[in-house]
């Protein structure tokens, strides 16, 4: 009862949320609303007995990645020019096209989705799965977990060969 | 108990409002952001399907999904600030240095 | 349904007491740290404001500066962005509040047949959460600089995020040795495996406790890390145009942070409400009393929260401010490679 | 290593050495690399003789490598050593020797000559692959591969237009007598399943009946191999680039154009003798080419006034001997004539290039004339030269030649008309010959002051080379003495002996050659060859006679009596004219046409066309390629959305 109140509570901020994201003006006030958005998404990993996800998102995304959009913002100039462009009327005619799209799509899914029957659902070992799940991350996915630090590494060096000035004097 | 789909239906909600973000909005920013959007909608549907099905592999991949977010995010952002530098704009309208 | 009610009516006690705890410390802390660096430069400090004749070591001066600032007129800048302008100060303090509710305060308590803890969210992932949650402050002060719109909030608030972001990867790093040792996330199992007071984090971990030391006091901005309201370079920082009870705002969440990661860091590496050379269990053994010991180990916790928060003004009137090169050097080129130096050496050292 | 491989490397060698690898400026050492190419070649090509002809009865095969296998056509780098191909390596290294040396000093004002004694040493080579070739292919290739070093030879002065079209018109004309070779080829293939020459005459020379398909398509092949030779060997009506071919270097006229590759021809008909003699009707087609051939180069070589034009007319005309001596059933004949032309005209065009020389390279008889106090040593082997080409009694080529007319007085119906016709052409060439010598050498010196000051003797490099081929043109002669005239002082005729196995009569054929075999009175032989003796007496006289005073006197006068003649012949028939108007120009006008019409409208039209299109198509497919990332974007969601919808049904 209580799971599914705060599921739909979160589930029509969320849909809200990120509409709005999309939509707003100004990007300081997209990544504002983002932030809540990726936070309230982090509830609902809560809810479904994701505990160590939920913080992870919340310290990663909204602690980490979001903060890079906010300084990002802040760096460039904030009156950027914020004006749409393009021609409307194609616009729309590709937007309703990819809309229309999409409705089909997930109407044709939901449409031949095969139920969940009930012996599907094993809910039991949720709880507490933090420790299951260093456990498969350093046994069964050890190597994916080394690549995905490598893939890190490069990222931070490339983030900072892109971004950087080119400087004067090639001593730096 | 909230049926499955229901999961998946608002993660459809988000997946679609990051996709028409990134095809509609003129703006590398909001660009990102909408990728963002449509990484954690992906991310909710693994999360819903490793909890209703009690297999973890779900949430592991969330785990490399973010990984890569942060990656994607940080190069992505870099990306934008070159480009301001360069060309002044961060509105893809006015980076059509490819045109045909 | 009994139970339910029940649980409810012991959370919504508990998040009062915690609140109301929030609410204490900043004037509290503000008289303390005015009299203690008036104490140590040698000068009288607020020692006016008491009550009738009795002056009270000027302990009134903070209610009456409480007073003034709500009671203030409230300014608004006029381009500055309005919605986040009054945001901004909530969004600092929530998590800072969120924070302090995952904080473990002492062991549970019996009232009517009930075990209470007295903790009053508590997440299997423990401290992980209070990292999350207070990482997200930076919102607060990012917003509140850029609202603002002045040039000098907005380099408080790049300076600030940028500090918070590089020096919560070093304080992420050194929990890590803790987690390896008491093999938990959850700060009353960490608190449990305590007991022995040679088995405190300080003991088995130092050089973690060394760089969290170091990491609290970037974290939560304050001196010798107050770069982003460094008073002689940037006026006040974010909190420049905040004026009132938004101003008010900022200074709990401040207080408020302090208090959780000095919290912290007791749970941590001091053994929490266990008191020295005292085990709980010995404690309720000797006393009788679950509920007795509990209370004392809750004291006890706040005595050495006390010592930190007292830790913090001594080091503010003591230390001077860096320069902002030597404190991005110093998180990234010291502190992280030895926090990752020290995860590595404790997991040898248990591995062995 | 054994002989023949020796004989055919080491002038490969000297040309690889010459040509690509040492391409030395020092006119010497490219010299004495040519040379001692050459020298090995004849030396190892004298042993290779003796051993072949001593130990192996006369025919050797040497088998070096496999070359193509494809289902029944299988050609291997086989070379056949027997007493034809046997002579002509050594006339082609022996002479080509003394040619070599002779070049060093002719062309000693050259800036560099590697290039030059590259393309000889080449030539030699390829000259020496068609002639040991055991297969059509092998043949083939040397065949080929003189006419590129002809062309290569005759415009090695390439900076001047008139030689560079020279070598380019020789290459063109024989690239037709080329096609009938290939032709040739081809259906020999088909008909007989090999391209082995021994092979083809054990099949012929065995086989008593022939069936008419068989016969046709010999007839067939000789005819393509006709044209092959007419092509190569200058016959009418592909005679016309041989005396272009003169802007060619005198040693390269010498070698080339008058001792070795244009006797290629007779050299090919020899070879192939047993098909010739396998279809008669060709046979008479070739004699009478080949008299009709002497007889209208004879009458051109009368009026030109340029040396080795003259010469190249002689060259024309004597080839037109040996094919009519080949036509008439007389192989041997011919091949003799080659031998002594071979010597003979050597020596006249190394003398003909000596003068020149001393001239300074100006070869206009007009202005010579008294050189005999010049070049008193040129002058003497020069005289030799002029001797045995008109075939005094005694000297080369009086015994050839008259063979040759005594073999074409027997061939039946026609052989009278064709030796009253050879004896003509003795005539015309006694008498074109003395002017030649009469206008070069006797009289007033009629260069200007300039020349005449600087003309001396040339050095011994260039008259050593000319005394041996004198020696050899006075001499070469006595190998071949006809039968009336050996039985009467003791002298058999080797030269016949020793062809003998190589020229053999097919079975089949013999019935239409029984002439050969028939007796003649000597009388008769006596008397045809006192006539013709008599004919070239009579034209040498006249000759001797006309230029005595150089280009006035009597020659004037006939020259404005018979101004008309004079003017036809001087332009030679207008053959050349002719060829321009019916051949040239259309074939020009034809390409203009075809490159104007053809090439520009439809080839070029449709390759920019293409282009164009491509142009206008992606100029209008290039909105999609609008540069627009979100543009991109869009197609590409969808187009993931149709592929899902396409799983998803």
């Amino acid at each position: 009862m209580g799971e599914a109140i705060s599921f739909y509570f979160l589930a029509s901020i969320l849909t809200v949320l990120s509409i709005a994201v999309v939509t707003v003006q100004k990007p300081v006030v997209a990544v504002a609303l983002l932030v809540f958005n990726l936070f309230f998404l982090a509830g609902v990993y809560a809810l479904l007995g994701a505990h160590f996800i939920a913080v992870i998102q919340v310290i990663i995304y909204a602690g980490a990645i979001l903060v890079l959009f906010m300084f990002v913002i802040m760096i460039l100039n904030p009156d950027m020019d914020l004006k749409e462009t393009g021609d409307k009327g194609k616009k729309f005619i590709l937007f309703s096209a990819v809309s229309v799209g999409f409705l089909f799509f997930s109407f044709k899914m939901f449409e031949q989705m095969a139920p969940l029957t009930k012996e599907d659902i094993v809910s039991e070992i949720l709880e507490d799965n933090t420790y299951e799940i260093g456990l498969q991350l350093f046994e069964d996915y050890i190597w994916p977990f080394e690549l995905a630090s490598l893939l890190i590494l490069l990222g931070i060096v490339s983030a900072i060969l892109i971004s950087r000035k080119p400087s004067q004097n090639k001593s730096v | 108990m909230v049926p499955i789909e229901h999961y998946f239906i608002l993660a459809l909600i988000m997946f679609t409002c990051g996709t028409l973000g990134v095809l509609f909005r003129r703006n590398l920013l909001f660009m990102l952001m909408s990728i963002e959007l449509m990484l954690n909608a992906v991310n909710l549907v693994f999360v819903t399907a490793s909890s209703f099905l009690g297999d973890l592999d779900g949430q592991i991949m969330v785990f490399f999904v973010i990984t890569l977010a942060a990656c994607e995010a940080g190069i992505g952002l870099a990306m934008v600030i070159a480009i301001y530098r360069r060309y002044g704009t961060i509105n893809p309208d006015f980076l059509k240095v490819l045109r045909g | 349904m009994d139970l339910f009610y029940f649980e409810l009516m012991a959370a919504v006690v508990k998040m009062c007491v915690i609140l109301a705890m929030a609410l204490q410390l900043p004037p509290i802390m503000v008289w303390i740290e005015r009299r203690a660096g008036a104490f140590m430069q040698r000068r009288k400090g607020p020692n006016r404001v008491g009550l009738f004749k009795w002056r009270l070591w000027g302990l009134l001066q903070s209610l009456v500066d409480t007073i003034k600032l709500i009671f203030k007129e409230e300014s608004v800048p006029e381009d500055a962005d309005k919605v986040f302008f009054h945001l901004a100060p909530v969004l600092s303090l929530i998590p800072a509040l969120l924070a302090l509710s995952a904080l473990s305060f002492g062991n549970y308590i019996i009232l009517f047949d009930h075990e209470i803890p007295l903790q009053l969210i508590n997440l299997n992932v423990g401290f992980l959460f209070i990292l999350g949650i207070s990482g997200m402050g930076i919102y607060g002060i990012v917003l509140a600089g850029w609202a603002s719109s002045n040039k000098f909030s907005l380099l408080g608030s790049l300076r600030a995020s940028a500090q918070m972001v590089s020096y919560e990867i070093p304080m992420g790093l050194s929990l890590i040795p803790i987690v390896l040792i008491y093999n938990s996330l959850e700060l009353g199992s960490i608190v449990e495996a305590q007991a022995n007071t040679w088995q405190w984090g300080i003991f088995l971990a130092p050089i973690s406790f060394f760089i969290f030391l170091i990491t609290m006091f970037a974290e939560t901005n304050r001196a010798p890390f107050d770069l982003a309201e460094s008073e002689s370079e940037l006026i006040a920082g974010f909190h420049t145009e905040f004026g009132s009870s938004k101003f008010a705002l900022f200074y709990l969440a401040e207080y408020v942070n302090m208090f959780t990661l000095a919290t912290l860091c007791s749970i941590l590496f001091f053994g929490g409400w266990q008191v020295p050379f005292i085990p709980h269990l010995k404690l309720i053994e000797l006393l009788g009393s679950h509920n007795l010991a509990s209370f004392i180990g809750f004291v006890t916790l706040l005595l050495k929260s006390a010592f930190f928060m007292w830790l913090y003004v001594w080091v503010r009137w003591t230390l001077p401010r860096f320069r902002y090169d030597q404190l991005m050097k110093l998180g990234w080129k010291f502190l992280i490679p030895l926090s990752l130096g020290n995860v590595f050496v404790t997991s040898l050292i248990l591995m062995m | 290593m054994n002989w023949l491989e020796m004989t055919l490397c080491f002038p490969l060698l000297g040309a690889i050495l010459n040509g690509l690898i040492l391409r030395s400026e020092s006119k010497t050492l490219a010299q004495i690399v040519s040379v001692t190419a050459c020298f090995l070649a004849f030396f190892s090509a004298l042993f290779l003789s003796y051993d072949v002809l001593t130990h192996h009865e006369g025919l050797k095969v040497y088998h070096l490598a496999s070359w193509i296998e494809a289902g029944s056509l299988s050609v291997p780098f086989s070379f056949l050593i027997d007493p034809l191909s046997s002579l002509m390596l050594l006339i082609i290294t022996g002479i080509g020797s003394l040619i070599h040396i002779y070049a060093g000093g002719y062309m000693s004002h050259e800036k560099t000559t590697y290039r030059f004694f590259a393309y000889l040493n080449l030539f030699v080579f390829m000259m020496l692959l068609l002639v040991t070739g055991e297969n059509f292919l092998i043949m083939f290739i040397g065949w080929e591969g003189v006419g590129l070093c002809s062309y290569l030879l005759i415009s090695y002065w390439f900076e001047e237009d008139k030689n560079a079209k020279a070598g380019m018109k020789a290459f063109l004309v024989n690239r037709i007598g080329d096609i009938g070779f290939l032709f040739a080829v081809f259906l020999t293939f088909k008909q007989f399943g090999t391209l082995s020459f021994l092979d083809l005459k054990n099949i012929l020379l065995n086989s008593h009946t022939l069936t008419q398909e068989m016969q046709n398509s010999i007839a067939l092949i000789c005819l393509l191999m006709l044209v092959a030779a007419c092509g190569k060997s200058a016959q009418l009506p592909l005679y016309v680039w041989l005396p272009d071919a003169m802007a060619g270097p005198t040693p390269v006229s010498a070698l080339i154009h008058a001792a070795t590759m244009v006797t290629a021809g007779v050299y090919m008909m020899t070879r192939l003798s047993f098909f010739y003699f396998l279809a008669p009707q060709i046979m008479t087609v070739v004699a009478v080419l080949g008299c009709l051939t002497a007889f209208f180069a004879a009458t051109i070589a009368l009026v030109q006034n340029d040396i080795k034009k003259v010469l190249a007319y002689s060259t024309v005309s004597q080839l037109g001997y040996m094919v009519m001596g080949c036509g008439v059933g007389g192989f041997g004949a011919g091949v003799f004539h080659l031998l002594t032309h071979a010597c003979f005209k050597a020596l006249l065009f190394l003398g003909a290039g000596s003068v020149i020389f001393a001239m300074h390279h100006k070869q206009d008889m007009m202005e010579m004339g008294g050189l005999k106090k010049y070049l008193p040593k040129t002058h003497a082997v020069f005289l030799l030269g002029v001797l045995a080409i008109i075939g005094v009694p005694g000297f080369s080529g009086f015994f050839s030649k008259d063979e040759i007319l005594w073999k074409a007085f027997n061939y039946p119906v026609i052989g009278p008309y064709l030796w009253a016709f050879g004896t003509l052409t003795a005539g015309c060439t006694a008498f074109y010959m003395l002017r030649l010598y009469t206008l070069t050498f006797c009289g007033e010196n009629r260069s200007d002051h300039h020349t005449k000051k600087h003309i001396e003797e040339t050095p011994v490099i260039m008259w050593g080379p000319l005394a041996v081929l004198a020696f050899l043109s006075v001499f070469i002669g006595f190998v071949g003495v006809p039968a009336v005239i050996g039985d009467l002082v003791g002298i058999p005729n080797f030269f016949e002996h020793y062809l003998e196995p190589v020229i053999k009569m097919p079975h089949a054929a013999e019935e239409n050659w029984h002439f050969l075999r028939d007796h003649h009175s000597h009388a008769l032989e006596w008397t045809l060859m006192g006539t013709s003796t008599s004919f070239v007496l009579l034209g040498a006289l006249l000759g001797f006679n006309f230029y005595k005073r150089g280009p006035k006197g009597i020659s004037l006068i006939l020259k404005k009596k018979f101004s008309r003649t004079h003017k036809f012949l001087t332009n030679k028939y207008y053959v050349d004219e002719f060829y321009e108007n019916i051949f040239v120009t259309p074939l020009q006008e034809m390409s203009q046409f075809l490159w104007k019409i053809f090439d520009l409208i439809f080839i070029n039209g449709f390759i920019n066309g293409v282009g164009r299109g491509l142009m206008i198509s992606s100029a209008l497919s290039s909105w999609k390629n609008s540069g627009g990332l979100q543009t991109y974007a869009v197609f590409f969601v969808l187009g993931c959305l149709v592929f899902l919808g396409f799983f998803l049904k």
